[in-house]
């Protein structure tokens, strides 16, 4: 066993945090619950000076312009981003759609998208199911040499700048028979509708209508969309970038604490009961980060994590509400203040926390992620849901 | 022993339910939200003509001389609704300091006015403000936060502290918005809740600004904000409850998540938590109904509150799942607005402390 | 709205409280954990000097030999024989078989049985289904002027004390073919399983083997077993028996931790999470009171109460064991001491209702219980379970 | 990073769980609960035997002079398998004890009979022990309580304070338990868990009693509890997991529990519980075995550890309902236990303390 990094991972990481030390100037790290363009941008453009240093797509073989790592320096990449706060551009192409393009795509998607992925060159979307019909996933019929995509998905990220989405779409008429396409944004017959979100972000439905694809979106074989979602390594998400974030401001909240208080009085942490929510809370941040990286680890020795997945993206999201409701209890009124507002704390951090905290399907359902666990980990039958 | 409404309360709450559906939908609570008051004038009068920000006041103030305990019900429903404007600041917590503390004549000047929604008051309190008397009278300074709706108000009611030299105890004083040395500092908040920090540049207050008498305020004010507490929690249980309609209603709808026994078990607890918060806040209502002692039960229902607040938060947006976490769903204006109620009047942690203070 | 007794009721409490403080010495009190054969006898004692008073069957009318009076009064009596940690004798005839009999009962089976309950002359236990086997309940096989049963039930209290038992049998094949009986337990063809519990009570299995059983013993309609269950007032469980039991622990362990330390240093209640603590099970306490008083208000309206019970033992069983929890916690290795043992507090009573606590389904699983919120007070559809 | 066993250790694993589901049955550790011992003489000598009291002690003591990380991977078995006998008591905490604060002559005089298992030792602490000088030697006297496996123990390592007059810091000695002047009673515990208040009235020693030097026990003592309650953690780690083995087989069987999707979830979250605990443990072990500051690591797998206890305590009976509170299921068993694992060596609340004491 061996709970650290070798001495090359760690250079690395000391490298990426001196980097991002320069970089990134207080006042473009992420203020939670008000995400903004301005933010977005700025990430963009981190992207692009780390791909400069193949940083990027650490875990892309060189020959893509990646940097040739593997998954755990994607994580140390990942937890250093989310700890300077820096928005998530670019991470559903370099943790979704460069991983499953290694694995099923073809030489012709390879050179297509690869590098452009590792360069911070182009943003994907995922296109995720609609709950509320009954199919769920848009219908691609056979047309020629491509398809016709008719229906909607959902997408919960950055819709609006994306070039490209991922996304299943249903290829006949069994369950199974879903498959993997990319496609291009700005094809005929693609309508966003947007919903903006409580937090700054966006989510979007993105409606088809006879919207005509080629043959090239289709990533692998047809019909094998659901195979691949469940066996491709490295698929699963650690997540690492959130648990980076949310330890940033776990950690400045403990520091104000440690502070006087708001009033001007006591430090709050001389409260026992404070110190001991604290306390708690540490404890879960380390339960968080061990659960991502045993996420991690597993992707770099090959191993399917889907359970573990489940397990640290669930725990994540409950851990995320427990600090935010924790720290709200904690400051009071004051943590009801927005960034902005005489007295305001942490920039309004602990505000913005707790609504993004709020997003707790983000991730998929707690349903979803609890079902994975009993079945896939401990081998339970289906259920009814 | 009888946990049922009378038929006179049953009216009550459905006319109330009634009366709101139509003029109160979610769009109107949008238009608050977004109007930077928080208030909407029309809305104000006509509940104002219904009596409402008079419910338990004495009828020769203009007053509807309920019981206290109907208050609570028509709270709940107003919580439900959603329905803005300062109604627990102005027509329960400022209205009842003025009750309990004012002269006849206060009460004469201010009571029918604010029944009538014409005069608007608000509470500032804190450890910031004092008053001290000089050549030309009585002189308030210092400052105090969060006071809720302020920019609104006509007047506020100031708890000052006992101060070395000054007072030995809590004065309440009546300070005018507009009076000179006012400064107002918006304090923007979670769903633009309208509130403000008040400066107090020595403000000079006529004799007729006191309530009551010097250093006698305390209790007045702690009979005040007793009764807002109750009130505080009625509200919570009608948004609450009105949480739980909207999951099950959808779970109906999607009988896929309906018939999830994980649904179903996380919405049964959340009735658990609702039956128990009605239970314990019409406990504390009757109580003081009846001029019982009702400081514990007060602060178990306030403490069972922000459980139940944070339980429906989170049985909400678990089950409703992403759709509530975009501004157009209406689950986000009842988490939101959940976090001022919880942080109002002493949270969770602050009544379980009353509970074992002896 | 009203939450106080009326002044009969409050008189009632008082005499009831000042006969228990005469009859029950503190040595004759439950000593939680360890159940036994002497007070299950006395517990019998004082239901025979209730019984002298019309005040053990106090719901039941006087010419059965009751106390005339309703739901109220039956819940100040169970309150306060809980609170006296007297052991429940009598219960099962008394909240159960007696108003089936009242409400489903003939002339007959009124005479046969209601005075003998009420004047706490015989026990019942109560037959309950037998998870492990498909039908789950003994058969009823019609036979000339009466049935022949066959299968096995389970029972949780004082089955080797009891009398009679009352239980569902399958009459028929529908899955509502099921009917309530009451067979004494002295027929030939009942054999006993005896299955010990970790709180000094046992639990058994009864054995029907070509049990012969007349036609009388057959409360109310063939068939109606189910009907019956669901809709007879004054069936559901109030729990206020077990609440009272559990408060009185609570009150003996606040006032040990106002009082010095096992160690003899400061007061466990001079430490704020103590305190707070202690605050958060005053709150339990008083929900699981009201809840459980709310059954009873509701039964005393005539109004089914099956959602309201299930809130009140689900909360109860959850709560005591939060407060066991708590209170071993509190008490750190002190707690796990027996009573007997040098430096044990308060008689063992907390290693004592920690096992109790355990017994978690007692009145019910918790996935009934919140099966039956969800689908009778919600109106949500049946799950899979 | 590498989360894996090595191949040595799953050795080590499976050979232990094969070892322990013949040797040690339930009805093994019935047996030693109802014997008032709690031990089994025979399983005692054959886990002597595969040399697993000394499983990370020097090999010249006879010890196997594994790595940490092998100690508690063992313990995780000897958990699962609820397996009777003073194992932590007196081949972790005392041997831990010696080893770091005996001299050379101790550690000879006492390991290799403890690894043999013909010594048992025992430790008692508390703030109830001193020891001071007198003309004819060393005296130790006062009491302390809940001394596990104090009957059965050869010796007891006795951490005296330090007290006004005597020395400023701990002393550690070797108490003989036949010695003149030591009395015990037993303290009758849940699972009838063997230990004793044992007093010491005036209780001569050699000067070969004093563990290293006179005032200089609390390092060697801190070391020993550290490890102690790394292992203290695995064991209760193998507990829950045999804990989760038992649901989940039962689940199984019981096709309708199987497909409740409330069991199922209540499963998965014992799971994560689980897989936490894991790697916090671990991360620990690992950390004392590469000389890594670990007391935080320590503390915070201490501090889960009490909550997967409770968790697995209340999945398992909620689960398999009334039938595992009968005495002869073997899930009460578990239960047990879990209070006894939880309020030793610190429980939750005093972890959690140590983690923002600084």
């Amino acid at each position: 066993m061996n709970f650290d990094l070798t001495s090359d991972q760690s250079t690395f990481r000391e490298a990426l945090g001196q980097f991002l030390s320069v970089e990134v100037p207080i006042e473009r790290q992420q203020i939670f619950g008000g995400r903004s363009e301005v933010q977005y941008q700025f990430s963009r453009e981190i992207n692009r000076k780390l791909a400069a240093r193949n940083w990027l797509a650490v875990g892309l073989p060189e020959e893509y312009g990646g940097g040739g790592k593997g998954p755990i320096e994607q994580g140390i990449l990942d937890q250093e981003l989310g700890y300077h706060l820096i928005l998530e551009s670019g991470a559903c192409g370099l943790t979704m759609v460069a991983p499953a393009i290694m694995a099923f795509g073809n030489k012709v998607q390879k050179d297509l998208y690869l590098e452009l992925i590792a360069k911070g060159e182009i943003e994907f979307c995922h296109g995720l199911d609609t709950v509320e019909e009954s199919n769920g996933l848009p219908s691609a019929e056979r047309d020629g040499a491509g398809y016709i995509l008719n229906g909607c998905s959902i997408s919960n990220s950055y819709t609006d700048h994306a070039d490209y989405m991922y996304l299943l779409v249903r290829t006949g008429d069994g369950f199974q028979d879903v498959s993997h396409v990319i496609v291009d944004m700005k094809t005929s017959g693609i309508r966003l509708e947007i919903f903006p979100s409580i937090n700054g972000q966006t989510a979007a439905k993105i409606h088809f209508e006879n919207v005509s694809v080629s043959d090239s979106c289709l990533i692998g074989e047809e019909h094998q969309g659901l195979h691949q979602t469940i066996y491709s390594p490295n698929y699963e998400r650690t997540g690492l970038r959130r648990y980076g974030s949310i330890q940033r401001v776990f950690d400045d909240f403990t520091d104000f604490c440690y502070g006087s208080a708001p009033d001007g009085g006591q430090p709050l942490a001389e409260h026992p009961l404070v110190r001991h929510q604290l306390a708690q809370r540490r404890l879960g941040m380390m339960t968080m980060k061990l659960l991502c990286w045993n996420v991690a680890w597993l992707q770099s020795v090959g191993a399917v994590a889907i359970a573990e997945s489940s397990a640290a993206l669930l725990f994540a999201s409950e851990e995320r509400l427990r600090f935010a409701e924790m720290a709200m209890e904690v400051l009071g009124p004051y943590a009801t203040l927005r960034n902005g507002s005489p007295m305001v704390p942490l920039l309004g951090n602990i505000e913005g926390i707790y609504r993004e905290s709020l997003n707790l399907s983000e991730s998929g359902t707690s349903d979803m992620h609890r079902n994975i666990i009993a079945q896939q980990a401990l081998g339970m039958p289906l259920n009814d849901m | 022993m009888d946990f049922r409404l009378t038929s006179e309360q049953k009216i009550l709450r459905n006319s109330a339910r009634e009366f709101l559906d139509r003029e109160c939908p979610a769009s109107l609570v949008r238009e608050a939200e977004n109007s930077g008051t928080g208030h909407i004038p029309g809305l104000w009068e006509k509940m104002a003509e219904l009596g409402w920000l008079g419910i338990c006041l004495p009828q020769h103030y203009g007053g509807l001389d309920r019981p206290f305990t109907d208050q609570a019900i028509l709270f709940e429903e107003l919580g439900r609704a959603l329905a803005p404007g300062p109604l627990l600041t102005s027509s329960v917590l400022a209205a009842y300091v003025i009750l309990y503390g004012g002269n006849d004549r206060q009460k004469k000047d201010l009571l029918p006015g604010m029944i009538k929604g014409e005069i608007v008051l608000t509470v500032a309190r804190g450890d910031g403000l004092e008053t001290f008397s000089q050549s030309s009278g009585l002189v308030l300074s210092g400052e105090s936060s969060f006071v809720r709706h302020a920019r609104l108000a006509d007047h506020i009611i100031c708890a000052t502290r006992p101060a070395i030299g000054a007072w030995p105890d809590t004065t309440l004083v009546l300070a005018d918005t507009g009076a000179e040395g006012v400064i107002m500092t918006g304090m923007e908040s979670i769903a633009n809740y309208p509130q403000c920090m008040v400066e107090f540049h020595d403000v000079s207050l006529s004799d007729d600004a006191i309530l009551g008498e010097i250093a006698e305020g305390r209790v007045a004010l702690e009979l005040a904000v007793q009764r807002a507490t109750v009130i505080q929690c009625a509200e919570t249980l009608g948004r609450s409850h009105k949480v739980l309609e909207m999951v099950v209603a959808y779970a109906k709808d999607q009988m896929e998540i309906g018939r999830s026994q994980s649904v179903q078990h996380r919405c049964a607890d959340l009735k658990i938590a609702l039956d128990t918060n009605r239970l314990l806040t019409y406990q504390a209502a009757w109580k003081l109904d009846q001029s019982l002692p009702a400081r514990d039960e007060i602060s178990m229902a306030k403490a069972q509150s922000g459980t139940l607040s944070r339980l429906s938060t989170m049985t909400g947006h678990s089950i409703l799942g992403e759709i509530a976490f975009t501004s157009g769903h209406d689950m986000q204006l009842y988490s939101n607005r959940a976090k001022l109620a919880e942080a109002n009047l002493g949270d969770t942690e602050y009544h379980l402390d009353q509970l074992i203070a002896d």
